[in-house]
């Protein structure tokens, strides 16, 4: 029954130990749906032709064939209809709850969500781009927050969907009996590549995650909540000398460039500042430009002049919102990436080599050790 | 609907000094830091405006669906507030809420 | 159908002997002008359906969009920009200003016995600030448009890179044009219905224009704070709501939907007050509980203000919070479905006539009892997490949007097509034309449950390839659904010019619009009529109550 | 003496008179609920962060603040008596009333640039602008937010009731109104009460801890 009902409804497969009993209200609820609406018309079909107006009929017919419903009726369906709403209600409510509240005893992932990337940290230091791996058969909380707008953590095969914002924690709990695959989607819109910002949910067996984690070992120094706090902000304030690049860095983290550009030479929705000083960028219409001190600038002020080959138009202007010293800082900053040399991609870096499954991808460590955070990479202070 | 007198001198003056009054209480229970310094001054913040609808704005003159208008605003704006007010102090988010920087952290933008 | 009245109905006393509105001065100025509450209305049905085809149009290029779960005629950017033109004109433009100001506008003032409305300059400031709002929205939308979606949720729409600003002050315009409406509306049913006319014999569609006016008082300003507040942040970059500086982006959402919840039903209650119109008429019986209708018209009006934050289940707000929204969103739902109950339960022991606006009733029936029951099934929370920003959603909106709202909107121009334009349109193509849209409806939006159910989310340019058969039928029932659309609208556009001359009451109804003559006169009626009767008392003859309309 | 015109959709003048007051308060309503985000957020905001608000209050510019609503006090004394005195049929009266709350009108509005000047010095500025190192915290952060937004609509209302005033005079010095017809002047004049309302909520939210 509940087989046959979940694949005429078009559900997906009941992974979480959640979903069967979020299915089985599901069913209720979308019967009721179905029949109210059908009974509901065929009724009025029924009396639409049981009393149509017929052609001897004349066309004032005596006031008394017009009953009205009393009252006690009225109140009494309603009353009724709303002990069935109310029911539900109460299942559903109570549902919600054990969504809502993570049993003891969790393993915690934590978990950053960023235009257009999740991102996966484990306890004991491993990190993960696009695949959550977590062993079967043992409550997982997810510890979630964004790098920069909403972003909606959903499992369709989970049933279980948790907003993920900037500046807060949010947590999500699951459980998933048997090892396998499933999809994880972005639910909230986030921008333009809103709809690829997919990712997977690699249920492993209990051994079989234990020997995962073991081949990623982290170092535990950087391990575990990216951020201990979301609301670390650091600060550009006075009284602190600090070289030109040093601020640049800093203000970058903190105006958002770093959300779309990298420091180390790895391609994200902007190109990376590694080695672009000096060079002849290739731009979208064909032709080159001279990447100068120039050139950077108007980027910032006006990036859509200029758009370089590859990239989608969707850098925001900073005119007005950098102040003029703060351009110079991250100008002075691209200036000294000029030599960083940009890994060719695929590429893990040594110290992080290991037992990797194919197809994940490590986390490259930035340059400059920026930490992700709610809002926004953040520097230490130094 | 039979109209009431209008509203002689003698009303918008003592509505003044009244006025006048609360607000010079309001602002010395404010300066003398009592206990439940927002409750008592909204308080008294309500009267005063009472005082300016009923009798500075003819309210007292007028027919009671001129009254309900203000009233459903201002029920609603009371209504609007509560329920996110309920919200930011029961959700329990991790850590609690976007908390303040620490002593010498100080966001610039 | 044979019509046994008299082909030269009688001139009707009250009526009086004047030129109709239409006639009675002519000229372009004479239009653009005027202050009469029957031409403004009619420059706002051409303002409302030209708005519909746009939006209509954006969905059409969507739907297409979605044929294929990759890149088919556009990229991710203008997909974005036009699933939020679609939002933004579909409801602001279209929707929430369709049925008040086109049918509202026309009939609410006859229906109470008034001449005109209580502001009639500014009912056509409302229409040009209207105008004004609509085409800085356009405008907007051809400077580049925005991304954000209908709902503009912040931090997105602080960094969108896209044109944000414009939009806004066009939505802002349009409702300062909604509040202009509403306040009009509520002064003129409070203070000039003509004697006779208390709270209890008011007329049902006037009921539900006076309900929702209270609602597009009350909640439209605190949109304009709204979308005030996205400006400030997007356009000078205050951060209100920015965490970067201790603010909260889910509570613009919370004010968002302080607005938009009551909002649905500023585009729900006057398609109900159609219905409730066309049902007593065609059944030729007085309404199963006219109190019923009443009461839940205004217990909508106001519990629909409880009820916001089910939008927010999973936006990370209390569970208390979302406890107490999922319950009374429960108990809203109790009103709508009194409503429906009394319409079928009116049909019961009717003399029935079954024509154009009777079939639009019964897609109504059909697609709004579906919409809403899906409606309670989002609002039960645990089944919500599956389903929010999910095409399930986006298939129960539509069913109450185009299903009840839109069909609502089709009934009415059909029923009041002869008391607006004095002409009768086809029966039979108009028959057909109601057929087609609830069957491309249905094939539109039916699957949309289902791609739901599969964990399809909203606002996707690109799709996991395994939904993509389901979006194509969706797409061709779109096409289907155009077309009936244009076949509908059509029909009364040819009938505007070769339609039968209408008598002044085709329906034999008791309403009191159906008194005065078809197309009314300037002023409505020749004398303020005495309407102390119930406008559905089908114990009096025709004779009899226009008698007892015109008596001293 | 001048007669309004009867709009053809009325029986009499008295239910002209009476749709239109009833009109004014269905828009003052609207026009408070303008303010009812900004109310909704302060409410959220302070209960966020409570000790950082009643610390940002008690830095706040009192002075300026108090000062201005004694100022609005008075004028609306004013201009509920310059109806009184149209009432009594003393237009001259009247005319100086109307011309007393503009200039106590004008007065708020200048007090209140002096004190924003003040907040722009400190560097009280909303949101990411702001810079008071005094006071480094989130709730500052959001106070002076909110209190550049709350007081700058309640000033541009305060405008917008000017203008309403200004033309009022013009109406009363042309002679546009009369001991029984003066609705338009109990309007305009209800709309600067509801500026008075505004600020008197206002004052202790931003002023009083
Ligand atoms: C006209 C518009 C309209 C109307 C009237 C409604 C009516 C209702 N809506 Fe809907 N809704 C929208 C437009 C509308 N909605 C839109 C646009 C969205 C998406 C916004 C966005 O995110 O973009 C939305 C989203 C939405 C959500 C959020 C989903 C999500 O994003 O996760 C929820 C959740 O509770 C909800 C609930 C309801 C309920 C309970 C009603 C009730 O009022 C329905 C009441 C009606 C009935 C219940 C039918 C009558 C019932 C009977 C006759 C019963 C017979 C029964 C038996 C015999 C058993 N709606
Ligand atoms: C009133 C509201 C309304 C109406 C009527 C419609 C009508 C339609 N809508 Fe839409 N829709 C919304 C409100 C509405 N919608 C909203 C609020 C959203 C959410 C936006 C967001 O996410 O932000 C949405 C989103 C939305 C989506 C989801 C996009 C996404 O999430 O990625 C889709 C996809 O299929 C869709 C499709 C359709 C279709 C096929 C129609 C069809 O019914 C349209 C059929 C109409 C026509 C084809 C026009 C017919 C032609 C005329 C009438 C022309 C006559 C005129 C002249 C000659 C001048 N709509
Ligand atoms: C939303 C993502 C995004 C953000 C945020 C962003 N950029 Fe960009 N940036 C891009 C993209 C995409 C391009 C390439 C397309 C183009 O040239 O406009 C780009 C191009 C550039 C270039 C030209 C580089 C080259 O190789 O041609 C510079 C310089 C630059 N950005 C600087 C900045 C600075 C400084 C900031 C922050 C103050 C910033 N960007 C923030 C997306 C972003
Ligand atoms: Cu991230 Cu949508
Ligand atoms: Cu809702």
């Amino acid at each position: 029954m509940n087989e046959l009902l979940r694949r005429l409804l078009f559900l997906p497969p009941q992974a979480s130990t959640i979903s069967s009993s979020v299915d089985h209200l599901h069913y209720v609820v979308i019967l009721t749906t179905i029949a109210s609406a059908i009974g509901l018309s065929l009724l009025s079909l029924y009396w639409i032709v049981r009393y149509r107006r017929r052609e001897s009929d004349d066309i004032e017919p005596p006031a008394e064939s017009a009953p009205t419903t009393s009252l006690w009726v009225e109140l009494g369906i309603a009353g009724l209809l709303f002990a069935l709403f109310f029911a539900w209600w109460i299942v559903g409510f109570g549902q919600y709850l054990r969504m809502r509240v993570a049993p003891a005893n969790t393993y915690d992932v934590y978990v950053t969500a960023k235009q257009w990337m999740w991102k996966f940290a484990y306890p004991e230091g491993a990190h993960s781009i696009a695949q959550l791996y977590v062993p079967a058969g043992r409550p997982i909380r997810l510890v979630m927050s964004s790098r920069d707008v909403i972003h909606s953590f959903y499992v369709p095969d989970f049933r279980l969907k948790q907003d993920v914002l900037p500046g807060r924690y949010t947590t999500l709990w699951f459980e998933a009996p048997t090892p396998g695959k499933h999809e994880i989607l972005c639910a909230e819109y986030c921008g333009t590549n809103h709809s690829t910002m997919r990712a997977e949910v690699v249920v492993l067996s209990p051994e079989d995650f234990g020997r995962w984690l073991a081949g990623r070992g982290g170092d535990p120094t950087t391990a575990a909540p990216p951020d201990g706090d979301p609301a670390v902000v650091t600060s550009v304030g006075p009284g602190k000398p600090m070289s030109l690049e040093r601020v640049g860095e800093q203000v970058a983290a903190q105006v958002g460039c770093l959300r779309c550009h990298t420091l180390d030479g790895t391609p994200h929705i902007g190109p990376t500042w590694a080695g672009v000083y000096g060079t002849q960028v290739p731009l979208a219409d064909g032709t080159h430009v001279l990447a100068d001190g120039e050139y950077l600038t108007e980027s910032m002020m006006d990036p859509m002049v200029h758009i370089r080959a590859g990239f989608q138009p969707v850098m925001p202007s900073y005119l007005g919102r950098l102040q003029p010293a703060e351009t110079a800082a991250i100008v002075e900053l691209i200036k000294s990436l000029r030599d960083v040399q940009a890994p060719s991609p695929g590429v893990v870096p040594p110290s992080q080599q290991g037992l990797a499954p194919p197809g994940v991808t490590v986390m490259p460590r930035m340059q400059g050790d920026v930490r992700v955070g709610p809002n926004g990479p953040e520097v230490p202070q130094p | 609907m039979s109209t009431p007198r209008p509203t002689p001198l003698s009303s918008y003056l003592i509505v003044y000094a009244v006025l006048i009054i609360l607000a010079t209480m309001s602002l010395g229970y404010s300066l003398l830091h009592l206990p439940g310094g927002l409750v008592v001054s909204l308080v008294v913040a309500s009267v005063k405006a009472m005082a300016v609808l009923w009798i500075f704005m003819h309210l007292r003159e007028q027919r009671i669906s001129s009254a309900l208008a203000m009233l459903l605003a201002v029920l609603w704006i009371a209504l609007l507030g509560g329920i996110m007010v309920t919200d930011v102090v029961t959700r329990r988010t991790f850590p609690e809420r976007p908390r303040p920087t620490g002593e010498d952290g100080f966001y610039q933008r | 159908m044979t019509n046994p009245a008299p082909e030269t109905a009688p001139v009707l006393p009250i009526a009086g002997d004047q030129p109709d509105y239409l006639h009675w001065t002519s000229g372009v100025s004479s239009w653009l002008f005027t202050r009469d509450h029957k031409r403004i209305a009619i420059m706002f049905y051409v303002a409302v359906i030209s708005m519909l085809g746009l939006g209509g149009f954006f969905a059409l290029a969507l739907r297409t969009e979605l044929l294929t779960p990759g890149r088919t005629i556009m990229d991710a950017t203008t997909y974005n920009r036009l699933f939020t033109l679609h939002g933004v004109t579909m409801v602001w433009l279209f929707l929430i200003p369709s049925i008040p100001t086109v049918f509202g506008n026309f009939l609410v003032p006859i229906q109470i016995g008034a001449r005109d409305l209580a502001f009639p300059r500014l009912n056509l400031a409302s229409f040009y600030i209207y105008l004004l709002g609509a085409l800085v929205t356009i405008g907007g939308m051809v400077a580049g448009g925005t991304d954000t979606g209908w709902t503009f949720y912040t931090p997105y729409s602080d960094q969108t890179p896209t044109r944000l600003v414009p939009v806004l002050v066009g939505i802002f315009i349009l409702g300062i044009s909604s509040i202009l409406t509403g306040l009009n509306f509520i002064v003129t049913i409070h203070r000039l219905r003509a004697p006779g006319i208390t709270w209890r014999n008011l007329p049902l569609f006037t009921w539900s224009i006076y309900a929702t006016s209270l609602i597009l008082v009350l909640a439209t300003p605190v949109l304009g704070m709204a979308l005030g507040l996205i400006g400030l942040d997007h356009g000078l970059g205050l951060g209100l709501f920015d965490p970067a500086v201790g603010g909260d982006p889910v509570l613009f959402q919370h004010i968002f939907w302080f607005y938009s919840h009551p909002a649905v039903y500023i585009m729900i209650l006057p398609a109900m007050g159609v219905i409730s119109e066309i049902v007593p008429t065609f059944s030729h019986r007085r309404p199963a509980s006219y109190m019923a209708i009443v009461v839940s018209t205004i217990a909508i009006a106001f519990v629909g203000f409880l009820t916001w934050g089910h939008h927010m289940f999973v936006a990370g707000i209390s569970e208390l919070d979302a406890g107490f929204f999922g319950a009374l969103s429960m108990f809203v739902a109790v009103f709508s479905a009194i409503k429906v109950f009394t319409w079928v339960m009116t049909l019961r022991r009717g003399s029935i006539r079954f024509n154009t606006p009777m079939l639009y009733f019964f897609a109504f029936l059909f697609l709004f009892v579906f919409g809403g029951m899906t409606g309670v099934a989002v609002a039960t929370q645990s089944l919500d997490v599956h389903w929010h920003d999910t095409y399930f959603v986006v298939a129960h909106f539509h069913f109450i949007m185009v299903g009840g709202s839109l069909t609502g909107f089709l009934a009415a121009a059909y029923y009041w097509f002869p008391k607006m334009f004095g002409r009768m349109y086809d029966e039979r193509v108009g028959m057909v034309g109601a057929a087609a849209v609830f069957v491309g409806f249905f094939v539109t939006f039916m699957p949309q449950f289902l791609l739901g159910n599969m964990g399809m989310p909203r606002r996707y340019y690109s799709y996991p390839a395994h939904f993509q058969w389901l979006h194509v039928l969706s797409t061709a029932g779109a096409f289907i659904l155009g077309s009936a659309l244009l076949l509908a609208l059509g029909n009364l556009l040819v009938a505007l010019v070769n339609g039968k001359r209408a008598i002044a009451n085709p329906w034999h109804s008791r309403s009191f619009e159906w008194l005065t003559t078809s197309p009314p006169p300037k002023n409505n009626f020749g004398a303020t009529p005495n309407l102390s009767y119930s406008p559905y008392d089908y114990s009096l003859t025709e004779e009899q109550a226009r008698a007892q309309a015109s008596s001293r | 003496m001048p007669k309004p015109l009867l709009g053809e959709q009325y029986s009499d003048l008295e239910q002209q008179d009476g749709a239109l007051q009833f009109g004014m308060w269905v828009f003052l309503g609207s026009e408070l609920l303008l303010f009812s985000a900004l109310f909704a957020l302060y409410a959220s905001y302070r209960s966020m962060y409570p000790a950082d608000f009643e610390q940002a209050i008690r830095h706040n510019t009192l002075v300026y603040g108090t000062a201005n609503l004694y100022l609005l006090l008075t004028s609306s004394l004013c201009a509920a008596l310059a109806v009184w005195a149209m009432r009594r049929g003393r237009p001259r009266l009247t005319l100086g009333l109307l011309a007393t709350t503009i200039v106590m009108g004008l007065g708020f509005l200048v007090i209140k640039g002096a004190e924003y000047l003040v907040h722009i010095r400190e560097g009280a500025l909303p949101g990411r602008y702001y810079h008071w190192h005094e006071l480094p915290s989130f709730g500052a952060n959001r106070f002076y937010s909110l209190y550049w937004v709350m007081t700058g609509l309640h000033a541009l209302h305060v405008t917008a009731g000017l203008c309403v005033l200004g033309w009022l005079s013009l109406r009363v010095m042309k002679g546009a109104y009369s001991v029984e017809h003066h609705a338009g002047l109990e309007m305009g004049t209800l709309y600067w009460h509801l500026v008075d309302i505004v600020w008197i909520f206002l004052w202790p939210l931003l002023y009083l801890s």
